[in-house]
């Protein structure tokens, strides 16, 4: 219980900085953060498999791209020029009041409903759920969700496609 | 009688057929002659209708059923009665006029002119025949393109102003219709209408259902004070525009009164009567009025028609039998009379360029024969006894008075208007003296125009004298409409001893 | 352990397209006339429609079923969808052909993305599990993010290719959430499963709450999708932004994949009392007055009729939200004929905009009538289409969707719909006032380019296709209705 | 042993901060970044779950939303590159050729 | 007779179709005596049934004669037939006989007019629309008939519609007479709505045993009718017209502003008798507007210079006096009234036509004098026919005026006292018109010189106008008259209903009152001699001391400017508003303001798209909290 107090207040102030952070950069490195911390939460709830994909993929892939990109574009010009030279009054255009009030309402909406609910404990097969170890997710995933595997490889491929197509300058 | 034929699929189909073959016809001299001999086989063949009809049999005749949708039980239903078998002949003779009329003076594109013309055709005749609502509903909208394509491409100065007015304003006024159509289906689970005539719905409901339909029949009557789109469409529309909006579009507007909202919702009906009685006579005299002051005498013949749909509607809601008859027969009345008007305003129109009152005078003198048939058409408009108008007219106000004196009255007053702005109209044009130079040099109607023309001024007064070979056809019918409604006993004779 | 038998046959029209897909990647570094490329792909369409009309529900061959562990379903539903989607990108390459060289010169890939796109939707429409449907709209999502950045002399195609893109993985986001506080309701992905442990009693669920909370969250990714108000504001940046070519297809393909699925998302907790067709109700309502609205004075045609197509996503809700059998086949119905029409015109819009441009202006298409009559012909049946005038099919798509929605008691949402179809008519009839009654521009005759043009033959075939279904889907209905009835019939449990 | 839902309501907090963060910012990397950790909360949600019922299912879905995610990236940032290449800005109130 | 009697109308109609499409090619000669052979035969024929009638027993005279099925919707009913009875006859008689005379006259009269078969078209359509209007059988066919001379009054007052005053005045005339109209038409919808026909008998017989004497039918339907023959009649309230009618051609004014047509009121009166019976109220009030009318318009003819204007205020006088006969009961003297009347004011006519024709359409009498030096025949002539009117003793009119006066005498002595002031002030403006163009000092030289008396074919229908204008007396000459007991079948319900208020007279009153009549011509007629002939400074000491009264009369009551000022230009002030400000701006203005409202409504929702990403986020957040918000608490 304790870890997860720790883990999810890292999660949230990480959350939290990824969106005020002034420059991306900060952005990306908070966003790290939280994804680290996700991959302790998952080990938590025994997807160990998991949890060591957040880290490669997520941190190791998609932060890495992330960074990659801000340098690749000039760190400096990378910031929200006009959002800091306003003062903090004006920052508060009424997009960004209206967007506070609906990020209250809708953290209030789903909490609302996810504590008034009670949650039955419902016991799964346990053996089969094989504390979510490479193999049981293995073994499903090549048997029972072949289909959506193989609609993976076609995403994986037109990302592929998109990202070949896109960057590539004009010639 | 009825040989066993489709004949009214025939007469429905033939414009839209020869509207396919049109397309493929190169010179315009063949156009012309293809698209008359269309219209002429179609007259024909709808006069095969009077041949073969069954006499003093209200139901409908020549029915033809087929399933079309079957999962949402749409029908091909078709059929005719007393009281729309006059509209279909109605459609046909005018129609083939409006070609003839139209042989020259189409400046541009006269393949789509003839092309449009005879797909209102369809349109037109499918609304009077169509027995199942989607069908009714399909040709009722179907109508709306051909009409608007004439008056925006062929029109007058401010014909796109006008063009659009016309189909958005009869447009979303029966787009509630549908949604009425969509009740009455989820209610009986069917479209036809001879069905849902024998359904009795809730009066609630009925009420709902007569304002959306009747919202859309108002719209095209037009029924004051919907009636704004009317003045711009027909003095914008080219000639032969103007003629079947007013001879025949118009009347879609009461024939759907008298067959949809007076048969299916007779309590709604009822309890609307003084409304739209009112509303009708208002029409009489403000259209009246406002074409009093018109100087364009296109303007001054479409407010006439305001008035005169305002007699058509009040005998509806008389809501006996002499109202509904004298009503069913006003409305070929009126389309003979005012599209006789609209083709001699053409007529002139051709030959000065102007529709101006302020142009004209004296006329008389050097279109003799114009003068004389603009006097009969105009009389017949007026409601002149031993003319058409005046039996319509006359049976109307009967019907009215027997059911609500206090409309009836109003109304006989409009006939006081009516025949003061048409002589109004006769003063300033035809009459007076002959000043302009260009009025001069006018020349008179020519053959062609004049054989446009005798067709109308012969119904006219064979019309007008023996009234009862239209009539009884119309009575069986209007007179199980009015059974219907009445809800006491018909009372003749009134004692007061 | 045992791998699962699939029924390749029933998946074969997808399977045909990415193999084609990979084909055409591959011959895109071996062929030099890329002509050659969109006839292949082409080629591959109709061979994967053979297959699919080969599987009609009327054959042995075909047996709705599990394919794959329940994963995806081929069911009459999918198959008229699967259809729909079939023909739109068959005609999309088919109009490609002649156009695609305006914009790129990446052409293999062009080619390769329509295909794959389309494999996407298909999957979405046969999914019958929340993994292959998010599958497969993200990966027609993908695909067309790409796509619509592809006029690479553009900077609003790439301007519009960001913003559907960010707007897109937000939705995405909304989207998965739904799907998890589903599973978290129910404990299942699959929709049969869906279907029956909310069957016997609701209180049964193991977290009942969160299936309303999980449904709202996925509405907003189909809303985002097929363009509802109010996750429709990318809609018409990027119909404008994207080449024609590829507008004219994701405007039509993506809302029938994306409706069909949650149409069928829907039909599987029928037995829920569902608050949320009121919510979708409420959406139709709001999507055709404000699609409308925002069309009225619109100067580019593209853009008119992206907010054309969000008015039309609130009618064919409309049929969704009646939540009832005639409001699904209704629905179908509607998707069917949109594509055609739809299609239609940003088909004409593609024929008439000059070939350096992107776009189409009001009054560039002024006395189109008087250059090319016979494509302003054609231009009025779609608008006349759109409006809903009879006897086009545009007309009867309304008819039931209204009539499904007076049956299901909304008759106030048919009332605005009917409504909303008149104020709907001013904006289609300006596109028929500008051909037929305006005189043209005179820098537009001026240029040159527009009078001087000929359409390709190839469009004005993909156009004549269009306008053919537009008609005869109205005239002559029944096969496709009974189709459509049959589907509808075996979707619901 | 934590209770699920804490798990569940700390994802709707990072969803729902990952939300506020899209209409907040207007760079839009960080935009971009938001709907990833939106697009992780939810995952945090499928494991919870999925940890819950003793079900693989959540967790295979994780792995798709991870496919997803990567080629979204893969996509996104192409599309990114290639819209700074023109515009040179990243600030998303300066990309708006489309509007009206 | 049954069998032949349509041929009346058939002739007419014949002359009508034949001269409307071939007139023009054939030659004036031809068209003019085709026209006027066809009434001739008219005439014929209606002299062959009044004849075979003459010859029936009194039950038999009435008949019916079916034509066709004219129209029938519902339970209403109604035949195109023709009723011959002995009150139609004469009728028709008049009209024929009148009718040809003119029409030969008008051969002569418009010998120079361009549209010369137009002309006769015109006037054979008006025998034709006259004898449906007095032998139709039933109400409608009678509206029919009534319309139909309407519209050919119409179309002759405006014969010269080059002259916007002739054009002007068929306008009037035709749209006054559809205020008259309107109400006829109603009390024909009152009459078949509660007795459920408009055959004239059936109607007589169930309003006999149907309405209540006084009852609201009787005296609303009796009223309604009186409007619409006040219309026709020129009676007050809607006489305005008639003045004017005289820019037609004066065979016009003759035959039908001043024989026939005008009298369609009396005879609608007439024959509607058994209604009028029933409502002693309505009748009273025809008696009172005709006593009024008589004076109102004798007091104009008086100040009148215009000769055919004083002719026709002498019509509405005399209309009057026949509305006060009618009024009062005393059907057959104005139906005896009529027929004199339709003699001697045709023939005023024509001779004021005769003088028009020598003076180039001069009507000033101050401009004319000593013309019987050069008219001799239409001298002698209008002396008659002034005599008759002026009531001189053993010429026609007196007998029938003083029919009229005796019965009026018996009703209510009052009446008879207006009438014998109208009658004098009669004598006086009808010697007037008489000694002021025919006597005294040629005043205008010039039009004197070149005056000449008119052709043979236009002197030999004053003379037998003349002649009949004379002897037509005989008919009805007190105490032994022959037209009272011929009409009395037709009018003997009506009288029957009326006999018990009826106050019976004597031979002694009625020979005094006849006394009485003579003594007032003849005073009315040497005043005039001596007022107009010998001191001439005399009327206008009166005039002077008449003050702005006399202007007032002069002015003819101002009635047609208080019916601009009160009806015309309110209609049409409200017409403009109506087409103004309510048509155009208010109605219209809605409909194109919704559009406008549509369309800006359509402009904000399209500015909301402001292209923004972060707007649009917002937007979707929005919607998402909504729905979520919503589903989550119900």
């Amino acid at each position: 219980m304790v870890l997860f107090i720790i883990f999810s207040l890292i999660a949230v102030v990480a959350a939290i900085g990824v969106v005020v952070s002034r420059k991306p950069i900060y952005s990306a490195l908070f966003l790290l953060l939280n994804f680290a911390t996700l991959a302790a939460l998952y080990i938590m709830l025994e997807a160990q498999f998991l949890a060591a994909v957040q880290i490669i993929v997520y941190a190791g892939a998609i932060v890495v791209l992330i960074l990659f990109v801000i340098m690749l574009i000039g760190g400096g010009e990378l910031h929200d020029i006009r959002d800091q030279s306003l003062p903090l009054a004006k920052r508060f255009t009424w997009p960004r009041i209206m967007g506070l009030v609906l990020f209250v309402l809708l953290v209030g909406t789903l909490a609302y409903s996810l504590i008034t609910g009670a949650l039955n404990p419902v016991q799964g097969d346990a053996t089969a759920f094989g504390q979510g170890s490479i193999q049981a997710i293995g073994s499903v995933l090549y048997t029972d969700y072949l289909l959506p595997f193989e609609l993976m490889s076609v995403l994986l491929l037109v990302g592929m496609i998109g990202a070949v197509v896109l960057a590539r300058p004009p010639d | 009688m009825n040989p066993d034929i489709p004949i009214l699929s025939i007469i429905l189909f033939l414009p839209l057929l020869g509207a396919l073959v049109l397309l493929l016809l190169p010179s315009e001299k063949l156009q012309k002659w293809w698209t008359l001999g269309v219209t002429v086989a179609t007259f024909l063949a709808s006069c095969l209708l009077i041949v073969w009809w069954q006499e003093g049999y209200a139901g409908m005749q020549f029915i033809e059923r087929y399933d079309w949708v079957a999962l949402f039980n749409i029908q091909y239903l078709l059929g005719v009665d007393g009281l729309s078998v006059w509209l279909v002949l109605l459609t046909t003779f005018m129609t083939m006029l409006v070609i003839v009329f139209s042989w020259e003076g189409i400046a541009k594109n006269l393949k789509g002119y003839l092309f449009l013309i005879l797909l209102l055709e369809t349109g037109m005749i499918g609304v009077f025949v169509a027995l199942d609502l989607v069908l009714f509903y399909i040709f009722w909208e179907l109508s709306l393109v051909p009409m608007y394509f004439l008056i925006g491409i062929w029109g007058g100065p401010k014909r796109v102003y006008a063009a659009v007015k016309f189909f958005i304003f009869t447009m979303v006024a029966s787009a509630l219709m549908l949604v009425g159509i969509l009740m009455l289906y989820r209610q009986g689970g069917t479209f036809d209408l001879l069905e849902l005539q024998k359904m009795s719905l809730s009066p609630n409901l009925q009420v709902w259902l007569f304002l959306a339909f009747g919202l859309a029949f108002a719209v095209k009557v037009p029924l004051f004070p919907f009636h704004t789109w009317l003045p711009d469409a027909h003095v914008q529309a080219p000639t032969g525009g103007s003629v079947i909006l007013a001879g025949i579009l118009l009347k879609m507007g009461t024939y759907g009164f008298l067959r949809f909202c007076l048969t299916m919702f007779p309590d709604a009906t009822r309890q609307f009567v003084p409304w739209i009685a009112a509303l009708a006579v208002i029409g009489i005299i403000y259209g009246g009025l406002v074409a009093l002051t018109q100087r364009d005498v296109k303007s001054l013949v479409a407010y006439s028609s305001v008035a005169h749909l305002g007699f058509v509607v009040l005998g509806l809601f008389a809501l006996n039998s002499q109202g509904i008859a004298g009503a069913s027969l006003q409305m070929v009345n009126h389309g003979l009379s005012t599209g006789a008007l609209f083709l001699l305003v053409g007529m002139l129109y051709n030959r000065r360029h102007t529709r101006n009152l302020d142009e004209f005078g004296g006329l008389w003198k050097v279109m003799p024969v114009f003068g004389f048939l603009f006097l009969i058409v105009a009389f017949s408009s007026a409601g002149l006894p031993g003319l058409n108008g005046f039996v319509g007219e006359f049976n109307i106000l009967l019907g009215a008075f027997r059911s609500n004196p206090v409309f009836a009255v109003i109304g006989t007053v409009g006939i006081v208007v009516g025949a003061w702005y048409l002589l109004r109209a006769i003063r300033e044009m035809l009459q007076g003296p002959l000043t302009k130079p260009e009025n001069m040099a006018l020349s008179d109607l020519n053959k062609r125009e004049v054989l446009t023309l005798v067709p109308i001024i012969i119904l006219i007064v064979v019309i007008g004298l023996f009234p009862n070979l239209f009539l009884s056809k119309i009575n069986p019918s209007a007179d199980a409409v009015a059974a219907e409604l009445e809800n006491r006993p018909a009372v003749t004779l009134m004692i007061d001893k | 352990m045992t791998f699962p038998t699939i029924n390749l046959l029933a998946i074969a029209p997808q399977i045909i397209l990415v193999v084609a897909a990979c084909i055409t990647l591959l011959l895109d570094l071996v062929v030099q006339n890329k002509r050659s490329l969109g006839w292949f792909s082409l080629g591959s369409v109709l061979t994967a429609l053979a297959a699919l009309i080969f599987l009609r529900p009327a054959t042995p061959e075909f047996q709705p079923g599990a394919v794959g562990s329940n994963m995806a379903l081929a069911d009459g539903l999918s198959w008229i969808a699967g259809a729909a989607i079939l023909i739109a990108v068959g005609l999309a390459i088919l109009v490609s052909i002649d156009h695609v060289a305006d914009f790129t010169r990446r052409i293999g890939a062009y080619y390769a993305l329509l295909l794959l796109a389309a494999v996407g939707m298909l999957a979405m429409v046969t999914a019958s599990d929340f993994m292959t449907i998010f599958l497969g709209l993200e990966i027609f999502s993908l695909a067309l993010y790409i796509l619509v950045g592809y006029y690479h002399s553009d900077l609003r195609s790439g301007e519009a290719a960001l913003k559907y893109f960010l707007l897109g993985a937000f939705a995405s986001g909304f989207f998965l959430y739904g799907i998890a506080l589903i599973y978290g309701a129910t404990g299942q992905t699959n929709l049969a499963a869906i279907t029956m442990s909310i069957a016997p009693l609701s209180s049964n669920l193991p977290f009942a709450p969160l299936l309303p909370i999980g449904m709202g969250l996925l509405l907003v990714g189909f809303g985002f999708k097929v363009a509802l108000v109010p996750f429709h504001m990318w809609t018409p940046d990027v119909y404008q932004g994207a080449p024609t070519t590829v507008t004219a297809f994701m405007s039509v393909a993506v809302k029938t994949a994306a409706f069909t699925a949650l149409i069928r998302v829907l039909a599987s907790v029928t037995t829920f009392s569902r608050p949320w067709l009121l919510v979708l109700a409420v959406m139709a309502a709001l999507t055709m007055t404000w699609g409308n609205l925002a069309a009225l004075r619109q100067t580019s045609v593209k853009r008119m009729l992206a907010y054309s197509s969000i008015a039309h996503a609130g009618y064919i809700l409309t049929g969704v939200a009646a939540g009832t059998e005639r409001g699904a086949q209704a629905a179908l119905y509607y998707l069917v004929v949109y594509t055609f029409m739809t299609f239609g015109a940003f088909g004409v819009v593609l024929a008439a905009q000059r070939r350096d441009q992107n776009d189409l202006t009001t009054s560039q298409i002024a006395g189109l009538a008087s250059r090319q009559p016979f494509l302003a012909v054609l231009m009025s049946i779609f608008m006349f289409a759109l409006i809903g005038i009879p006897p086009l099919a545009g007309f009867f798509g309304k008819l039931y969707v209204f009539g499904a929605a007076v049956d299901a008691g909304l008759t106030w949402l048919a009332v605005i719909g009917v409504i909303n179809s008149g104020i709907a008519a001013f904006y289609y009839l300006r596109i028929t006032v500008s051909m037929y009654m305006d005189a043209p521009e005179a820098a537009a005759e001026g240029s040159g380019s527009i009078a001087a043009r000929n359409t390709s033959a190839l469009v004005l075939t993909a156009l004549v296709v269009a306008a053919a279904g537009t008609v005869i889907l109205g005239l002559w209905q029944q096969p496709l209705v009974n189709g459509i009835a049959q589907a509808v019939v075996a979707l619901l449990p | 042993m934590v209770p699920t839902e804490y798990y569940l309501i700390l994802a709707a907090v990072l969803f729902s901060i990952g939300a506020l963060g899209v209409v907040f910012r207007r760079n839009v990397l960080i935009i971009f970044m938001c709907v990833e950790m939106m697009l992780n909360a939810v995952n945090l949600t499928f494991v919870a779950l999925a940890h819950h019922f003793m079900d693989l299912n959540g967790q295979i879905f994780v792995l798709v939303a991870v496919a997803v995610a990567a080629a979204e990236v893969a996509v996104g940032l192409a599309i990114l590159m290639k819209v700074i290449r023109g515009k040179d800005t990243t600030n998303v109130q300066d990309i708006n050729l489309l509007k009206g | 007779m049954s069998d032949y009697a349509w041929l009346m109308l058939l002739f007419p109609a014949i002359g009508l179709v034949v001269i409307s499409f071939f007139g023009t090619r054939l030659s004036k000669g031809i068209v003019g005596w085709l026209a006027s052979l066809m009434v001739a035969l008219s005439f014929l024929v209606a002299v062959a049934v009044f004849v075979q009638m003459l010859g029936l027993p009194v039950e038999a005279r009435g008949q019916r004669v079916p034509l066709w099925s004219w129209m029938t919707a519902g339970d209403f009913h109604a035949d195109a037939a023709l009723l011959i009875d002995q009150l139609s006859i004469i009728m028709a008689l008049v009209v024929t006989g009148v009718g040809f005379l003119i029409h030969v006259y008008s051969i002569g009269y418009m010998h120079d007019d361009p549209r010369f078969p137009r002309f006769f078209a015109y006037m054979n359509l008006f025998i034709l629309m006259m004898l449906v209007l007095v032998l139709a059988d039933n109400y409608l066919m009678l509206y029919v008939g009534w319309e139909g001379v309407g519209l050919s009054s119409y179309l002759l007052i405006g014969f010269w519609y080059e002259k916007p005053a002739a054009a002007n005045a068929g306008m009037k005339a035709f749209l006054v007479n559809r205020v008259g109209d309107l109400g006829l038409l109603l009390a024909i919808m009152i009459i078949w709505t509660s007795l459920g026909t408009l055959q004239f008998n059936e109607v007589f017989q169930r309003a006999e045993t149907l309405w209540a004497v006084g009852g609201t039918f009787a005296v609303a339907t009796t009223l309604l009718m009186l409007l619409g023959a006040t219309g026709k009649s020129a009676q007050i309230p809607l006489f305005v017209w008639l003045p004017d009618a005289m820019e037609g051609p004066t065979p016009v004014s003759a035959l039908i502003h001043a024989a026939t047509m005008v009298t369609a009121g009396v005879y609608l009166i007439a024959r509607s008798g058994v209604l009028y019976a029933l409502a002693p109220v309505s009748a009273s009030l025809a008696a009172v507007i005709g006593a009024a009318t008589a004076l109102f318009a004798a007091t104009i003819a008086l100040t009148q210079v215009d000769l055919k204007r004083i002719l026709a205020y002498s019509t509405i006088s005399q209309l009057g006096f026949m509305f006060m006969a009618v009024g009062v009961g005393a059907y057959s003297a104005g139906i005896f009234h009529l027929v004199t009347h339709a003699f001697f004011k045709a023939l005023l006519f024509l001779g004021a036509g005769s003088v028009m024709h020598a003076l180039d359409g001069e009507l000033d009498i101050r401009k004319m004098g000593n013309l019987r030096a050069k008219m001799p025949t239409t001298n002698w002539t209008f002396l008659i026919g002034a005599a008759a009117l002026a009531g001189i003793p053993l010429f026609s009119g007196f007998f029938s005026k003083d029919e009229i006066l005796y019965y009026d005498y018996l009703y209510q002595p009052l009446l008879w006292l207006v009438g014998t002031i109208t009658a004098f002030l009669t004598a006086v403006y009808a010697f007037r018109a008489y000694f002021m163009p025919f006597w005294g000092t040629e005043r205008v030289k010039k039009r004197w010189d070149h005056a000449h008396e008119s052709p043979r074919i236009m002197t030999i229908p004053l003379i037998i106008l003349a002649v009949g204008a004379v002897v037509v007396g005989l008919i009805g000459i007190p105490f032994a008259s022959w037209i009272e007991p011929w009409l009395e079948p037709v009018f003997a319900t009506a009288h029957e209903i009326k006999h018990a208020e009826e106050a019976a007279g004597s031979d002694m009153t009625k020979t005094v009152l006849l006394a009485i009549a003579a003594i007032i011509a003849l005073s009315g007629a040497f005043v005039a001699y001596r007022a107009f002939l010998v001191s001439t400074e005399w009327p206008k000491r009166v005039r002077a001391s008449l003050g702005g009264f006399g202007t007032l009369v002069e002015n003819k009551y101002r009635v047609d400017e208080l019916y601009n000022a009160a009806v015309v230009a309110p209609l049409l002030g409200l017409a403009r508003w109506f087409a103004g400000p309510m048509d155009q701006r208010t109605i219209d203005g809605a409909v194109n303001g919704l559009a406008g409202l549509t369309g800006s409504l359509g402009e904000r929702v399209r500015r909301l798209q402001v292209g923004q990403v972060g707007i649009y986020a917002l937007s979707m957040l929005f919607g998402a909290v909504a729905i979520l918000i919503w589903l989550a608490v119900q």
